[in-house]
């Protein structure tokens, strides 16, 4: 299998007249764990959505470049978004579970794909909740309200729900910033254990946690693709001012 | 919300903002005791008059027997103002029957126009739709029921008689359900779309996210998210139903006996018997009208409290 | 719930295509007669029901045959448009072109009919004003008693029969008797004369006052129609003090024995004439009274029975 | 996607848009219905012009020259026209779909340019154009009337020398006064029923504790949805017109009495619709503005309430569409008393009540119902316009 996921090459975005990216150059490996850094408005959420084109759904909102998903440009007109989506998954910023119950949430997705087999539904649904680390707290009412859950176990929800579309790269923009400490340590223990089959591309505000949890860490700025490195590299000598100034705090 | 919470009950205010907090909520409070005591006016009011065929001997005709008059199948067995053999029982039945089939039609007409005005269509023309849809709920009931007596009527004899149905004149169950069905239109429309409107994106996105289509996402994400607002519009559609006396009367046909369930036969609605004649009878014909009134009261309390309760369960439980 | 809506769908759209589709068939003497009524509470019932020898029928809808439609006047003129076997009766100010007007034993529904008596259906227009003792003050007294008078004037007669009712006989002109009302050389134009009662004369009373209230000092008609027992109510019945209190009051009806008052506050202004209809492809043209309560009790339930 | 899943997605997508357009046609087919049948009558004048006619009787002298004029060429065939009398009648259908004959032409030198005011011996009466003759009255033989046509009032006319009086009036039948009413009742009802519906939403959504007493609060206020207008009315004319009656110069049902009556009706859909817009504002609102130190007062008006804005005007548009197409209830309430004279303390009727008088008629006047609610559609469409425009203002200072 390639080792290369996603190659962005010269990638533009606009938002009208605004411009929120300038040629973004990037290769994403398989099975790593990438973090976008970065102070508040420099894009790396923007850059983010790119990956699975949620940005679509903006109005106004235009792209320049290519971002090749396993070797195909995502932005081409023949390119079926919705199987984009299947193969690569996002979990947001808040905990967004549907209103419905822990098991329909998770079964949501294999059931858009046309899934109707209560049997395979429920053994997809046991197995993206013991991945996602829920399962145990949750099995004696999966057939309860999301939304009685905590934030911290609605976000292992998202996560769960995510992952039951088995796909091979998982988006999470800063999905632990609603989170308290306990619930945020959970989050990333996950994040490191699913990091042994999936492709965890991340955006996230706390420096520590890049640094805890990515292999590769990139360091956005302005709209601008400072620098993209090891994650080791970066935090102990980034090649570039800017980063270094960032990430020793003193901006941003 | 929890948070917002406090003790009014201080013997001193700490700051002039709590003083200002206390008496704006003391103020609203009373708003809120304003409106909801006119209910009551409008009970005691109702009951006050509605009672009166039963306890009293109304002016030697003899009282009405009560379970009788709630289980009749007749309206009135004998000659107004000498009898006092009244029955609505038939006509609480047309009553549900009728709003059921009403909104049967106009739920998923109205809910599917919502999330068309709300998701779908572009800009221009859900604004369109939404000031049309505005403009048709202020349309005097008088003018539907003209509508439904020029067009409806029409309409119902002719698909009569396709089936070799002769129908009196199109006055009919249908004829009712479909002027009915058109009047809470707009209501539950615009009540749907209020509510879709206020879905929080992040949930759509989050179903998008999961690679369903746009579709998908709004059929199964948006509308359910969207319930109690969806239901909070049936609530009213109903009580619309259930309430409108005017255009009803003039496509019913007002049958004086029943129930009727085919859908070519004439029928009556408890409005309609309420306020055909209420301003030329007297005695106890005209008592016995508040009684309708008291009834349709308690039909449309049930009905409310019944759909509150299906709104809670959906609202708590997992639904598909 | 889907399923549902896919056949509410397929439904209206298949009734859209269908009701394009029906034609008109010609005049089937075997089917069944759809009868239209007014309700109880209706002056033109009572006098049709009484016209035509059904009394018990004028306040008892359980003596009607099966399946009878109940509607307003103009619910039973447009539904005899659409229905070609009903059968109803209206006031002949409603009749038009749209429908058939049958003649009523041999006799043709003219005004002229009902003038020289021939023409026998049909019910009195009757007004009421408030107990001389109650008005409270001369002028609005005067001005009733002088709209009154006026009302059996040629002048007033000539209003009534240009609005489509049938007057009673009068020879004299309002000029002649005009020197008796000396409240309207006054001008009247603050006092204001409350009017109400049935709202099938409404049309009449409007233009009576309206043309009345030049010829005495212009007071101010305020017309609120509200129905029959109105009248009697709100000018010496139940009503008569509260804030609905009116000085003049109209009944399309004969007054009940509930409703007499005393001789000279009540009268009668016109007549009208009723009308028995039925759809302009209807084969019949006469009937009679006899054929009208077997009709309305159910004796006749297709029209075969009547053309026999 | 698999074929499968794009004819599912095909087939709710065509379900969404069939729903749309089913509800578009059958509300055009409204809208058309009532077009068709009323804008015959639609006119400027029918807006500004007075309900109640403007009778005058006009008599002559014994010594009168008489006109003797040839026909004017200008006349069309359709005027009958009187030489002696030099005037010119003709049949036209006024508003309420009956006969009347108008006056089309009259010459210089008429008598009737000159006639006595039989009401007011000090005042000379002139027949002009466009006034409408209900009839004429002669001496000796009967009187020519509307219902016997132009014609034979020409022919009466020519074979007399005099009449004892001739009744002619204005065009009645306007609806001014009822639109002024309507507009009247609008705004009275909205400033009763907006603070208080709105307040009351506040307070249950806001404010209260939830507790059976909140709840019992917001039952009784749902109960209220159900209640039948015509239940209202009558509660109407039992207490708001006496209260009104009592506490102000009216003297019986008023348009004060109508917009309380109102107002109550539509205290629910405006606490419904408010309460579901305050729903939907996050809580992170109002805890980030109480931990700002903003009181609980101040985050509700500078907080909250702007964010419910649409919600509220959604509330609004409703009501004021429910004001204008309501009937039932005012016939109680206020009375069907037709007005050209405009007062909030006196009785008048609102643009559906007119409707509904004009319905209850016998015969019936369908069309010019249908031009009323044609002007109804008008008012609406303005008023939501306005409205619109001023919560877009609200909006974009709020931001």
């Amino acid at each position: 299998m390639e080792n290369t996921v996603f190659t962005i090459n010269n990638l533009n975005l606009y938002y009208d007249q605004f411009q929120a990216l300038y040629g973004i150059d990037m290769k994403i490996k398989r099975n790593e764990v990438t973090a976008l850094i970065g102070p508040s408005g420099c894009g790396k959420s923007t850059f983010l959505r790119c990956l699975n084109r949620m940005n679509d759904l903006i109005e106004g909102c235009n792209i320049t470049g290519e971002v090749k998903f396993n070797e195909k440009d995502v932005y081409m007109n023949s390119y079926d978004v919705i199987n984009l989506r299947t193969k690569v998954g996002m979990v947001f910023q808040k905990p967004n579970p549907f209103p419905m119950s822990i098991y329909d949430n998770i079964a949501y997705g294999p059931r858009c794909q046309g899934i109707k087999d209560k049997k395979v539904l429920d053994d997809i649904v046991k197995k993206s909740l013991t991945k996602a680390a829920l399962y145990d707290e949750v099995q004696d009412r999966i057939k309860g309200s999301a939304m009685s859950l905590s934030g911290g176990q609605q976000q292992r929800l998202c996560i769960a729900r995510a992952i039951a579309m088995e796909p091979e790269v998982i988006l999470m923009d800063e999905p632990t910033s609603a989170l308290d400490p306990i619930a945020t340590l959970k989050i990333e223990e996950l994040i490191n254990d699913l990091k042994k089959n999936y492709t965890i591309i991340i955006v996230t505000h706390s420096m520590q946690q890049a640094a805890r949890i990515s292999d590769k860490t990139a360091f956005f700025l302005m709209g601008v693709l400072i620098e993209n490195d090891s994650t080791n590299k970066i935090f102990t000598q980034p090649k570039n001012k800017k980063t270094e100034d960032y990430i020793t705090g003193r901006f941003g | 919300m929890e948070l917002l919470k406090k003790n009014p009950f201080r013997d001193k205010f700490n700051s002039k903002k709590e003083a200002i907090d206390y008496f704006v909520r003391t103020f609203f409070m009373i708003s809120a005791i304003i409106s909801s005591s006119f209910i009551i006016i409008i009970v005691v009011f109702i009951a006050k008059e509605g009672i009166k065929p039963f306890i009293t001997d109304n002016n030697g005709i003899g009282s009405v027997n009560l379970f009788s008059f709630i289980t009749g199948k007749v309206w009135l067995e004998g000659t107004a103002f000498l009898s006092n053999l009244y029955g609505v029982g038939f006509i609480i039945i047309n009553t549900l029957y009728i709003s059921f089939f009403a909104l049967l039609i106009s739920m998923p007409i109205g809910v599917l126009t919502a999330l068309f005005i709300a998701k779908i269509a572009p800009k221009k023309i859900a604004e369109f739709l939404r000031t049309v849809v505005e403009l048709l709920a202020a349309i005097p009931s008088i003018v539907y029921g003209l509508f439904g007596s020029g067009i409806i009527l029409v309409f119902v004899y002719n698909f009569a008689k396709i089936f070799g149905i002769q129908s009196k004149g199109g006055n009919s169950v249908l004829a009712t359900v479909l002027v009915l069905a058109l009047m809470i239109l707009p209501t539950i429309t615009a009540l749907s779309e209020v509510a879709i409107r206020s879905v929080r994106s992040e949930i759509e996105h989050g179903s998008l996210a999961l690679g369903a289509t746009k579709t998908q996402t709004n059929f199964k994400i948006v509308l359910l998210s969207a319930k109690s607002g969806i239901f909070t519009a049936a609530i009213l559609g109903v009580g619309r139903a259930l309430g409108e006396a005017t255009a009803v009367s003039l496509v019913a046909g007002n049958a004086r006996s029943g129930p009727s369930f085919g859908f070519f036969e004439t029928t009556s609605t408890l409005t309609s018997t309420m306020l055909q004649g209420l301003k030329e009878t007297v005695g106890i014909d005209y008592d016995i009208r508040f009684s309708v009134g008291l009834v349709l009261m308690v039909v449309i309390l049930l009905t409310n409290l019944m759909l509150n309760f299906a709104k809670k369960r959906v609202g708590n439980i997992n639904v598909k | 719930m889907k399923k549902i809506w896919l056949i509410v769908v397929v439904a209206i759209i298949l009734v859209g295509l269908t009701a394009c589709n029906s034609t008109e068939e010609t005049w089937d003497s075997s089917s069944n007669i759809t009868v239209y009524t007014r309700d109880t509470s209706s002056g033109t019932r009572a006098g049709f029901m009484s016209g035509i020898g059904f009394n018990e029928a004028k306040e008892d809808d359980s003596l009607l045959v099966n399946g009878f439609v109940i509607k307003d006047n103009t619910g039973i003129l447009t539904s005899m448009e659409i229905d070609e076997y009903g059968i109803g009766f209206i006031s002949l100010a409603s009749l038009n072109n749209t429908v058939k007007g049958l003649n009523y034993e041999g006799v043709e529904p003219t005004i002229a009919n009902v003038i020289n008596n021939t023409y026998g259906l049909k019910r009195p227009f009757n007004y009421v004003i408030r107990s001389l003792d109650d008005f409270e003050n001369e002028t609005e007294k005067g001005i009733t008693l002088a709209f009154i008078a006026f009302l059996g004037t040629t002048d007033g007669l000539d209003i009534i029969m240009n609005k489509g009712a049938i007057p009673l006989d009068s020879t004299q002109t309002w000029d002649d008797i005009k020197n008796e009302y000396a409240v309207c050389n006054q001008d009247n134009s603050n006092t204001t004369i409350k009017i109400g009662g049935s709202d099938s004369i409404e049309k009449i009373a409007l233009a009576l006052t309206e043309a009345f209230a030049p010829k005495c000092g212009d007071f101010i008609p305020e017309h609120d129609h509200t129905g029959s027992s109105d009248g009697f109510k709100r000018t010496q019945g139940s009503e008569k003090d509260s804030d609905n209190y009116k000085h003049i009051g109209f009944a399309s009806r004969p007054f009940k024995d509930s409703e007499q008052g005393s001789v000279d506050t009540q009268g009668q202004l016109a007549w009208d004439a009723i009308v028995v209809i039925v759809h302009l492809s209807n084969q019949l043209n006469n009937v009679s009274a006899e054929e009208l309560k077997k009709i309305y009790n159910g004796e006749f339930l297709i029209w075969n029975d009547v053309l026999d | 996607m698999s074929n499968k899943r794009i004819r599912i997605d095909r087939f709710y997508q065509f379900m969404t848009y069939s729903a749309a357009s089913i509800a578009v046609i059958i509300l055009s087919m409204i809208i058309i219905f009532v077009i068709s049948n009323g804008s015959g009558l639609l006119n400027f004048g029918l807006v500004v012009n007075d309900y109640h006619a403007k009778f005058y009787n006009g008599g002559i002298d014994n010594n009168i020259t008489f006109s003797q004029t040839e026909r004017p060429e200008s006349l069309t065939s359709e005027i009958y026209y009187s030489e002696k009398w030099g005037i010119g009648l003709i049949e036209e259908e006024n508003r309420e779909g009956n006969t009347i004959i108008s006056v089309e032409y009259i010459d210089i030198d008429s008598p009737l340019r000159n006639m006595r005011d039989k009401n007011n011996d000090n005042n000379s009466l002139s027949l002009s154009e466009g006034s409408i003759v209900s009839s004429i009255k002669f001496y000796d033989k009967n009187s020519a009337l509307t219902i016997h046509g132009a014609e034979h009032m020409i022919n009466e006319l020519d074979t007399s020398d005099d009449f004892r009086e001739i009744v002619y009036s204005s065009l009645g039948g306007g609806v001014r006064g009822s639109i002024i009413t309507t507009l009247y009742i609008i705004g009275l009802t909205l400033l009763i029923a907006l603070p208080i519906g709105i307040f009351t939403a506040i307070y249950i959504n806001e404010f209260a504790k939830k507790n059976r007493v909140t709840s019992l609060i917001r039952s009784m206020i749902e109960v209220l949805t159900g209640v039948p207008s015509i239940i209202f009315g009558l509660m109407g004319l039992a207490v708001f017109v006496p209260l009104t009656v009592k506490y102000t110069q009216a003297d019986s049902a008023n348009l004060l009495s109508g917009s309380l009556t109102l107002a109550v009706i539509l205290l629910p859909i405006i606490i419904r619709s408010t309460e579901e817009s305050l729903k939907v504002v996050p809580d992170d609102f109002r805890t980030a503005s109480l931990a700002l130190g903003a009181n609980h007062t101040q985050t509700t008006f500078k907080v909250v309430l702007p964010s419910a804005l649409p919600g509220i005007m959604t509330a609004t548009l409703l009501a004021i569409g429910r004001i204008i197409g309501e009937s039932a209830a005012l016939i109680f309430a206020i009375g069907t008393a037709i007005k050209d004279d405009i007062s909030i303390f006196g009785k008048s009727t609102t643009l559906s009540v007119h409707i509904w008088s004009l319905m209850t008629d016998e015969p019936a006047n369908i069309e010019l119902a249908s031009t009323i609610a044609i002007i109804i559609l008008i008012i609406v469409l303005v008023l939501n316009l306005i409205v619109k425009l001023i919560a877009k203002r609200f909006t974009k200072n709020f931001g």
